[in-house]
């Protein structure tokens, strides 16, 4: 038998989680978020949290619901537009924003689960990104030295999980989850189906079940397209 | 006649080769997918995790977990593959993927781009910009020549934050075609009936101008 | 009587708790997955890229493509996974992995190890050796208490190039069981029969005894 | 329509390769290893390579074969036991080996393939493997920085692939195979069975085609066991 990692759901799965920790959230966008759990933080009350998340949602939807209440004290993000409530708390100093290249926060969070303090990458370079950090060249051109990322708790979603933890996401609901993943001391899986151990072939796992503290099945997914793009048949 | 926005994404679409592997920002670069040239074979990548990224869906089969990184829905080609966004970045870093095309605010005669922050104004972040033009081999910028306020776009340095660092090769604008090397602007092209002197009036930074400057050809 | 290699496999399997994810080396350590204790749940990594790695396949059964990283046939158990090397060594550097047990030709009191390389020998490599002892908390050794001339293998210092420094937390002998810890061994346990004075003996490092030393219990 | 990545077979795929090349080989003991590549390049008689590969064979089979013939100038692997040949050429000088940790070398070929130049790990510190190595010490431990590999040809195996260059890996033949196929500045697959584009999942694609130039199916695969362990029924 796999290690079980199944909790009852949102609230037993948040446990622990308290103010001014610091929070990784899977998604991108509104596109493969923990609705469950960003309802039941929002629920609990849990203040002066800092979020590393690629976007901070919208304004009513997504970590704006968290943002709403005045839940978060820092963004760690690369873009955080689209989000009106953002936009008064950061212009009037009530949050802090770490703005970082998509790709460098990509790698850090991987970087920070998988053991590996610094990195060197040529993102940023030459720009206020860069200030304060070390360069160095490599093969003739200049790379910025970037720290790992960790969080005390990683929540994530996935599309399929099993008793064991591991993870199966759909389409580009993957994005950061896996990484994320990684890099929570402990990683909160919500899935949208949660199936038994054996059920998921072994080859086809996004995440292994050792990256996954706990994990629950999901209830109510809205799913929210933040833009509807179509073309018309004929 | 000054190009539309149609037009200089018909413009920069010749700029792709065949087999390339081809990311495209928000904007004016989301429309050349519109235009590959029908001999040749190109897949877009988009960063929040997709290769072989095709048109937006039909009208009622749009699906919520399929976006890309402009969150729009989108589809798969056949052949597409879906991955993380650290294996996105690892594809983009590691110059895996031939051609990005990007807006910018404004670009500098040594190929620097500020395209994310306006001081004063609120800062929506870099997004993947930053690792987009610190890696790519061909970096072509699409833009307006000039600003609203008719200002050049095109400079002896950026004023505004950097987004990075003589990374542009190319710039296909509203007026002309234009390729960055030994720290000036050449002129390649002048859009359909628009005048060398024109360009001239429109461009802040250090423009070399061949003897012959060909028009666009668009169809 | 000192303990022979399952017998050594069978107190190491104490040490193993509920939950834990645990790579074995090759040799004595790979005997410690059959005496998994039933009242706990643990899973076995092979850093070659598996999670729930099971036990040798039913003669007939074997898959060339399903290996351990001794490069043994094996079967996976309900809910393994499989992935690539650089996820493995994440897995494994990244402190996922509670606890690796290995052998040893050498310990030393500070907790160095080494197991990879006697000079002027032909040298095979340290594998995933390194990695593993560099990144686990939980590092046992598994190893006779003395080389086949006789003499010891815990030391006031190793003489053998090391695989790792400061690293090893608990050796477990053919003749005892030891916790190093402020540089030098403290023995917890003798084998059965085993008295104080022969683990001293064949003890050249530091061997810090307390007054009462249990006998080991082996089923 | 995918970028076209097919070539007719090995002897097209290895086109190119030239005395004195570094190659990567994926594959872990004979696990997942590029039989067909292997065996064109002995009989293409290519010499003086460098061959960055977790192991080295066996007498008669993977790399040995290359090491009979000794076309190999030096090896970069972490474990090259079991093989006789191997052991004459190494003490009698002939050939150069550099051995690496396995997770470093791992590692250092996905740091090749993903545009980093350099990281730090804690693996190897105070071993011989650091000599020569900038050393520096992240949240009160010692690291070492390790700098990215790449090669002029990657050659890979995997189970599937598609005409766009996808790959699917089986269990355990996975190993080195997506981290070295990232790292060629030229990729060459071999595949037990290709496909056309369209018929594998994109959501469960290992190695993505990008990062795949040329791709063809195998034939007669022999996929040798190096150990064979079983047990007996009942």
């Amino acid at each position: 038998m796999a290690i079980n990692k199944v909790v009852a759901g949102a609230q037993e799965a948040t446990t622990g989680i308290e103010d001014g920790m610091t929070l990784m959230l899977g998604g991108f966008g509104l596109c493969g978020i923990p609705e469950n759990c960003i309802a039941e933080m929002v629920k609990m009350n849990v203040t002066g949290i800092t979020c590393i998340s690629n976007n901070a949602g919208v304004d009513d939807f997504g970590l704006g619901l968290l943002l709403q209440k005045k839940q978060i004290k820092k963004m760690v993000s690369s873009y955080v537009g689209e989000n009106d409530e953002f936009e008064r708390q950061m212009l009037s100093g009530e949050l802090e924003v770490d703005l970082i290249p998509q790709g460098s926060l990509a790698e850090r969070c991987r970087a920070g689960g998988a053991g590996i303090p610094a990195f060197f990458t040529p993102a940023g370079y030459g720009t206020e990104i860069a200030e304060g950090k070390e360069v160095r060249e490599f093969n003739g051109k200049p790379h910025i030295l970037e720290s790992a990322l960790t969080a005390d708790f990683a929540i994530v979603k996935a599309w399929k999980g099993d008793t064991a933890g591991n993870l199966v996401f759909k389409a580009t609901a993957r994005n950061f989850n896996p990484m994320m993943a990684m890099a929570g001391k402990i990683t909160i899986a919500e899935v949208e189906e949660l199936v038994e151990e054996g059920e998921l072939d072994p080859n086809t796992i996004h995440t292994p079940g050792i990256f996954v503290q706990r994990i629950f099945q999901g209830t109510g997914y809205e799913k929210r397209i933040e833009q509807r793009t179509v073309r018309q048949k004929g | 006649m000054a190009l539309d926005k149609v037009g200089i994404a018909k413009r920069i679409a010749q700029e792709l080769r065949d087999g390339w592997y081809v990311n495209l920002g928000i904007g004016i670069p989301t429309l050349v997918a519109n235009f590959v040239p029908q001999d040749i074979t190109v897949e877009f990548q988009s960063e929040n995790g997709i290769l072989g990224m095709g048109p937006f869906p039909f009208d009622g089969e749009e699906d919520a977990d399929l976006i890309n990184a402009g969150k729009q829905t989108v589809t798969l080609m056949p052949g597409a593959s879906i991955f993380d966004s650290a294996t996105s970045f690892a594809m983009i870093r590691g110059q895996h993927v031939q051609l990005t095309v990007l807006g910018a605010m404004e670009v500098s005669q040594d190929g620097d781009i500020a395209n994310w922050k306006i001081p004063g104004r609120m800062v929506k972040g870099m997004g993947g910009a930053m690792d987009l033009v610190a890696s790519a081999e061909n970096i072509i910028v699409a833009m307006m020549h000039t600003n609203k306020k008719g200002e050049s776009k095109l400079l002896p340095s950026c004023s505004l934050p950097l987004t990075g660092v003589g990374c542009v090769t190319r710039i296909i604008t509203n007026l002309a075609a234009l390729e960055i090397k030994n720290g000036a602007f050449h002129l390649l092209e002048r859009a359909p009936g628009v005048s060398v002197e024109e360009i001239k009036a429109a461009t802040a930074g250090e423009l070399v101008v061949p003897e012959n400057v060909p028009e666009m050809k668009i169809d």
